[in-house]
């Protein structure tokens, strides 16, 4: 189907009730004086939005607003994602002191409409749309990386987002200019028609795409497009760092995704995907998927902080996300959503440890990390050690399972070389994420090293992350079925 | 081949030791709290006991098909539906796996009980329990998976328990060292194990079967058969690999140095972990795939000469420990070495009978030693103990009882099994394994009575404060060891051999599972006998030595050892250098990746120091002289460079923004490039 | 000779490529969002050019507001990101403010 | 060489060519003879007071950026106008959204007190 604006509006609740609780925070906070309840009303809309876009499964899928959206499952699926993202972040916000030092009103706004840009980023089927979808996430994440006030490091890190943010998505739009001289056309469906009569030149049209991908590659956090995000997490609010490593690398995923498979590529037998000829993407983000995984595991081997490792771990998980891309069929497409689910869960839960550890302490460095389950937090020192094992990929954990549907996908199309390099890489890993869950139990505290005492509102949190961390990793059917399910794209 | 028959009470089997361990796990600090250690027990040993009891039902299930008939299962719930892979989770009871769940939780029950008492002391009542039960699951889970990807859970599952049991008095970091080296040993082994799962699912998958459920692999597995790559049969590979797995698991030479240094856990540990069930998982995989290795004839020969070798060496090193529990300790990796005897040598059904001897005995003469300890105050050196005979008086009849069925003195249980493997060895042809066993025998009477000697014979060398308090343990403890002790006597009575007059039932029992014996039926049974009654002699032989030695003392010790082989006395008693050769290769290795590396070096400079004092001998210096220079080169040389090559890296993050800007430039430049002369 | 196509696509290149330039090599804040500015609209010149010759709607106009249209935001919250910069450092030379890294 | 976009290529040589050579040209041709007096800030003939670089008030910035965003958001208008008829009362209520939005964002910036200048 193809509707016009106003017939549109029915499948449009989710983005309606998003922007409508945007506006009504900008509002209220200028209403009311006790900014507690700016959280839970925010929360409440993402919930509501939530609900709106469960009711929209299995409506039927088509394009809205004349070809500038699209609704199908995977719009939907990434919907979810990016609210489940958001619901958990506003929640960690709330117990972080770091946050609390914010203009309440201004950051739930600005982390809100970088959901919805985040939604936009997953179903729109236009240059323009993608492009503005993309550039909504980016500035809101530049505020909300630069929000803490005469922060130096907070400062510094928006800064430098900035900077590169605006020039990876110009280049962007340059690439896609040269796509739209070639097409004329912006809309996704129209340049796929073009590009397969074939006419193109291919160096230009490869050039073209190598701009945009550094739009896209920015926002997935991979090599060599990756160099702001150590900086940028290691120096914005925690949540937010933790924001950023799970909803705007899922939307960077997406956008790359709804880009490369159903606009430049189609679906040929046995859910192969054939790409334009001339254009040898496979070799390409071949290439780039193994050095982003290595890069980013070797970079964090000495890194004593734990929050910047985190951010070399969120590249190298990057580069794993990315080999089901490599592939080039729906198998892979498939693990990489999976992946991205159980990253999500995963790495929340090991941001929410590390701002309970620097809540009580005010640090980050791995030092602080101590003896800690001794220190009065042996939960989430046993759910530090979960995630960080799940991140690694050890069995029985979400992670495994996730690694290994990629790693199967992988060994199914043949690259066995980036298989070898793939598991070398988890090794390699294994020996970071192991040496914070050493520094954990089997140091022993310093008699200088405070205790670490957990909030109310953080233990319900970090058992929710904690259990389906462990449980998709024994039973993970429902959520494989979910994510195979997630796997439609709508064309034509 | 006939559908099984679907029950669902297996499950429970298998879940209630889960329950027990959630429960204790997630409640076990107020429960000991509120409660006191009692309900812990209470919460622990139920589940294991009711299990126990539906194992029984469940044999008496089987019992009553028909012998072709006897396979139950139960499943839950599909587990992977990817492709062509589809598993789900099902238990799988047939004449093998009960066999195995009978063991695991009949044995596994006596030692709940008995660490009741033996633990009654520790603080951390409630987490050794759990754990307890929770490796009682696990490897519950491993005997009746229905497929390989639900054992290998299972197989890491007793893995987990294991480290975390080994050093579970953390707080001292010998264990905790030990329970590391038994994790990184073991990883070498489930490589193996899982290139061996892959290459099973990618050539059933080639063939148009992939999947990964026991009874579905036999079915297809002729399909297979022919398959190579690199020249090498892909089954002979996958058994191989498979087989790497059971050498970690099951502590075979050359991957037995963790199991020796495992003896750090709680002495009831040792027993059901490292001595009962979780060891000899290795040969019960072997055992459950046996259709397989049937098909692998040089596996089995490798499996079997690896079995006779590490039979021979560890019992040689056991002659010259001091320790009571490291003593016993290669007496296991011994008798596991039997175990792949019996399995090289396609004699599936003897290996496993002398699995479930062995779990009776050897558990009970752990649990033995454990009361010895507890009685001397953690003294496990045996040259300090002596004259115990009567201050114990239970132990010592218990120990007695067991140590006699290890040296494989008729009518006691290890002298069936043990005869078996020795006999069906020969008969295959395998004199050169058969040999190394037969020399083994006679060690292993001779090392275990050496310890009975010294242990509980002779005047006491303890100091008299020790010995003012040594006392027999409680009921609780004592209760297990002589129901143990009791089934180490008559164990054997599965499977008397038909030249005894026998039916050697427990061989017709496993024929649903392992097929008919058959093929040296005509062996002259004259020969059986001789043989049999050989090894009686040896063991006999090796008996009366060690009680000349340790307790007439005609034969000193010393003077025996130094004159008959001063050299290799010493060789024996640093356990062939074997241990300080894998620190400095894959141990260290691995460990100089995890930077747990610094206790390493400690090690070694404690090792040249004391080499050179002791003795200057050039096999030392040689050593050191190699792994110094040669072995820490390379080692050194892979860890600097891949920290050099993150430190390098990171150097690219300089923070500055225009030159985060270059790379990206520069990389689109290469990518240019590349593309260009790509497409020429 | 007639101002044809490759006459804005030639301006429209030598703007991001001297965008690019400055983006790499000038050290004060402010210029270099300047350069990011040039690059956005390399791409303007680019869309109305294309818009105008070949496509034959308008597309690429409207591409090109909206473009401006988010230039100007990111140049508003650059700006203030380097205020508060300024604020911090008392400088927005970007060698400056290399506290992260590695 | 048939096709159209084949040019294309070059844009960037050339384009490269362009910038780099105008550095370079300026660095060889331009005679440097610096002096105290030339190196000396220009201020029509006076000798120059003070440091040039006086900081100005952090207001203006914000002023200038508020504009700025405002500013532009008009930008949409035109196009709006151009087509208002056709649109018809869709457009008008489309832009009365789009108008509303804004206007929160202006009560948003009023009310904390971003134009108070004192």
């Amino acid at each position: 189907m193809d509707l016009t604006n106003l017939e549109s509006l029915k499948y449009f609740y989710p983005e309606i009730i998003l922007s409508g609780t945007v506006l009504l925070l900008v509002i209220l906070d200028l209403v009311i004086q006790n900014k507690r309840v700016l959280a839970p009303f925010a929360a409440l809309g993402c919930l509501l939005s939530l609900g709106a876009t469960l009711q929209l499964y299995g409506t039927s899928e088509g394009w809205l607003f004349h070809r500038m959206v699209v609704l199908d499952n995977f719009s939907l699926f990434f919907k979810v994602v990016s609210l489940l993202a958001v619901l958990l972040v506003i929640w960690m916000s709330v117990g972080c002191h770091e946050i609390r030092q914010i203009y309440q009103g201004e950051y739930y706004t600005v982390l809100l409409a970088s959901t919805l840009g985040m939604f936009f980023m997953a179903s729109s089927t236009n240059l323009l749309m993608a492009y503005l979808s993309l550039e909504l996430v980016s500035l809101t994440s530049y505020i909300l990386t630069g929000s803490l006030h005469h922060n130096r490091r907070s400062s510094e890190a928006a800064l430098k987002y900035l900077i590169y943010g605006g020039v990876a998505s110009g280049s962007m739009i340059y690439g896609m200019s040269w796509i739209f001289g070639m097409t004329g056309s912006l809309d996704y469906a129209v340049i796929r028609e073009v590009l397969h009569q074939g006419e193109a030149n291919r160096l230009t049209l490869f050039m073209a795409f190598l701009f945009i991908l550094s739009g896209f590659g920015y926002k997935a956090v991979f090599v060599p497009f990756h160099m702001w995000s150590p900086d940028v997490y290691e120096g914005a609010p925690t949540p937010i760092t933790a924001f950023l490593s799970v909803g705007s690398n899922a939307a960077g995923v997406a956008i790359m995704i709804r880009f490369f498979f159903p606009a430049v590529s189609h679906l040929g037998e046995g859910g192969n995907w054939d790409f334009i000829p001339g254009v040898e993407w496979p070799h390409f983000l071949l290439m780039v998927s193994m050095v982003t995984m290595t890069l980013g595991n070797l970079c964090a081997l000495g890194q004593q902080n734990v929050k910047r490792l985190l951010a070399y771990s969120g590249i190298a998980h990057a580069g794993y996300i990315l080999m089901g891309l490599v592939v080039l069929n729906n198998i892979g497409l498939r693990a990489m959503l999976f992946y991205i689910v159980v990253y999500l869960i995963m790495n929340l839960g090991a941001f929410l440890v590390v701002i309970i550890v620097s809540n009580a302490t005010g640090r980050e460095d791995i030092e602080a990390y101590r003896g800690l389950a001794w220190r009065g937090a042996a939960v989430p020192a046993t759910c530090m050690a979960i995630f960080l094992f799940s991140l690694a990929g050890l069995p029985p954990l979400a992670g495994f399972v996730g690694k290994f549907f990629l790693f199967a996908a992988v060994i199914k199309g043949e690259f066995y070389f980036l298989a070898v390099v793939a598991i070398i890489n988890s090794v390699i890993s294994l020996y970071y994420y192991a040496l914070i869950v050493k520094t954990m139990f089997l140091d022993f505290p310093e008699p200088t090293d405070q205790e670490v005492a957990m909030t109310p509102t953080v233990f319900p949190l970090l058992l929710i992350l904690a259990i389906p961390t462990v449980f998709f990793g024994i039973y993970w059917g429902p959520l494989f079925h979910y994510t195979n399910q997630s796997l439609g794209f709508f064309i034509k | 081949m006939d559908h099984p028959i679907q029950t669902d009470y297996l499950r429970w089997i298998v879940l209630l030791p889960l329950l027990g361990a959630g429960i204790n796990g997630l409640l076990g600090a107020i429960l000991q709290r509120q409660f006191g250690k009692r309900a812990i027990s209470f919460v622990a040993c139920t589940p294991v006991v009711i299990s126990f009891l539906l194992s029984i039902w469940a044999f008496i299930n089987l019992l009553a098909l028909d012998p072709e008939k006897r396979f139950l299962i139960d499943s839950l719930y599909t587990w992977i539906s990817l492709g062509s892979l589809n598993v789900t989770v099902a238990f799988w009871l047939d004449p093998l796996s009960v066999v195995m769940i009978l063991v695991i939780t009949g044995v596994g029950g006596l030692i709940h009980i008995y660490s009741i008492g033996y633990m009654q002391e520790d603080e951390a009542y409630w987490r050794y329990f759990a754990f307890l039960n929770l490796f009682t699951f696990a490897m519950l889970l491993l005997v009746t998976a229905d497929n390989l990807l639900l054992m290998f859970i299972g197989w890491e599952g007793v893995g987990f328990c294991s480290y975390a049991l080994i050093g579970f008095w953390y707080r001292d970091h010998v264990n905790t060292r030990a329970g590391n080296k038994a994790f990184i040993v073991n990883r070498v082994g489930d490589v193996g194990f899982l290139l061996g799962i892959f290459l099973i699912y990618w050539s059933l998958d080639k063939a148009g079967h992939g999947t990964v459920t026991f009874r579905e692999i036999e079915t297809f597995v002729p399909l297979i058969k022919d398959l190579e790559i690199w020249g090498i049969g892909v089954v002979t590979l996958a058994t191989l690999f498979l087989f790497i797995g059971a050498m970690g698991k099951s502590a075979q030479i050359p991957l037995h140095v963790w199991l020796p240094d495992a003896m750090q856990g709680p002495t009831p540990v040792s027993a059901l972990i490292h001595a009962a069930t979780m060891v000899t998982a290795g040969v019960y995989m072997i055992a459950r795939l046996n259709f397989l290795y049937s098909l692998a004839p040089s596996t089995l020969t490798v499996i079997a000469t690896v079995g006779a070798l590490t039979a021979f060496l560890s019992a040689t090193i056991g002659l010259v420990q001091n320790d009571i529990k490291r003593v016993l300790a290669y007496s296991t990796v011994s008798q596991l070495g039997y175990m792949f005897l019996a399995m090289g040598a396609g004699a599936y059904s003897a290996g496993i009978f002398h699995l479930v001897t062995h779990a009776f005995f050897k558990a009970c003469l752990f649990l033995s030693a454990g009361s010895v300890i507890q009685a001397m105050h953690h003294e496990q050196d045996m040259q300090k103990m002596g004259g115990l005979r009567w201050r114990l008086p239970y132990t010592h009849l218990t120990y007695l009882v067991a140590g006699i069925a290890l040296a494989g003195i008729p009518p006691f249980a290890g002298f069936f099994s043990k005869d078996e493997i020795l006999w069906k060895s020969f008969s295959h042809g395998l004199i050169f394994q058969w040999a190394l066993g037969f020399a083994a025998a006679g060690l292993t009477a001779f090392y275990i009575f050496r310890q009975i000697f010294l242990v509980f014979y002779g005047s006491p060398r303890a100091d008299p404060h020790t010995q003012s308090l040594v006392h027999e343990s409680p009921q609780i403890m004592v209760l297990p060891l002589l129901i143990l002790a009791f089934l180490s006597l008559i164990g054997g009575s599965l499977g008397v051999p038909e030249v005894l007059g026998g039916s050697n039932r427990i061989e017709h029992w496993f024929e649903p599972v392992f097929g008919s014996p058959g093929g040296h039926e005509n062996a002259p049974v004259a020969m059986e006998i001789l043989l049999m009654a050989l090894s009686v002699g040896i063991g006999l032989f090796g008996i009366t030595l060690a009680y000349l030695i340790y307790l007439r003392k005609t034969l000193v010790a010393d003077t025996f050892s130094s004159l008959a082989a001063g050299v290799p006395y010493r060789l024996l008693f640093q356990k062939y250098y074997v241990d300080e050769l894998y620190q400095f290769t894959f141990v260290r290795g691995t460990l100089f990746f995890s930077r747990v590396g610094a206790w390493i070096d400690q090690y070694i400079i404690d090792f040249i120091v004391d080499g050179s004092a002791k003795t200057t001998t050039f096999i030392s210096w040689v050593n050191g002289l190699f792994d110094n220079y040669v072995v820490d080169w390379i080692v050194n040389k892979i860890a600097d460079s891949t920290f050099g090559a993150g430190d390098k890296f990171r150097k690219i993050q300089t923070g500055n923004i225009n030159s985060y800007l270059y790379v990206v430039l520069g990389a689109v430049v290469l990518a240019i490039i590349v593309k260009l002369r790509y497409s020429g | 000779m007639a101002i044809g196509l490759t006459h804005y696509l030639v301006i429209g290149g030598i703007l991001f490529t001297l965008g690019l330039f400055i983006v790499l090599t000038r050290r004060n804040a402010i210029s270099i969002l300047m350069g990011v500015e040039l690059i956005l609209n390399s791409a303007n010149i680019n869309y109305v050019a294309f818009s105008h010759f070949s496509s034959g709607n308008v597309e690429g106009q409207i591409y090109a507001i909206f473009v401006i249209m988010l230039a100007a935001a990111e140049a508003a919250i650059g700006l203030a990101i380097v205020l508060s910069i300024f604020q911090i450092f008392h400088t927005i030379d970007v060698e400056a403010a290399e506290t992260l890294k590695e | 060489m048939t096709h159209p976009y084949f040019p294309v290529l070059m844009i960037f040589l050339f384009a490269g060519v362009i910038v780099v050579s105008f550095l370079f040209i300026a660095q060889l041709v331009g005679p440097k003879r610096p002096n105290p007096i030339k190196s000396e800030p220009f201020e029509s003939g006076n000798p120059p007071k003070g440091d040039a670089r006086i900081r100005f008030s952090v207001k203006f910035y914000m002023v200038a950026m508020l504009f700025l965003i405002f500013d532009l958001e008009v930008v949409f208008l035109y196009p709006w106008a151009i087509l208002f008829r056709r649109l018809g009362l869709f457009g008008l209520v489309e832009m009365g959204i789009f108008l509303s939005v804004l206007i929160i964002g202006f009560i948003y910036v009023w009310r904390k007190g971003a134009l108070e200048w004192e």
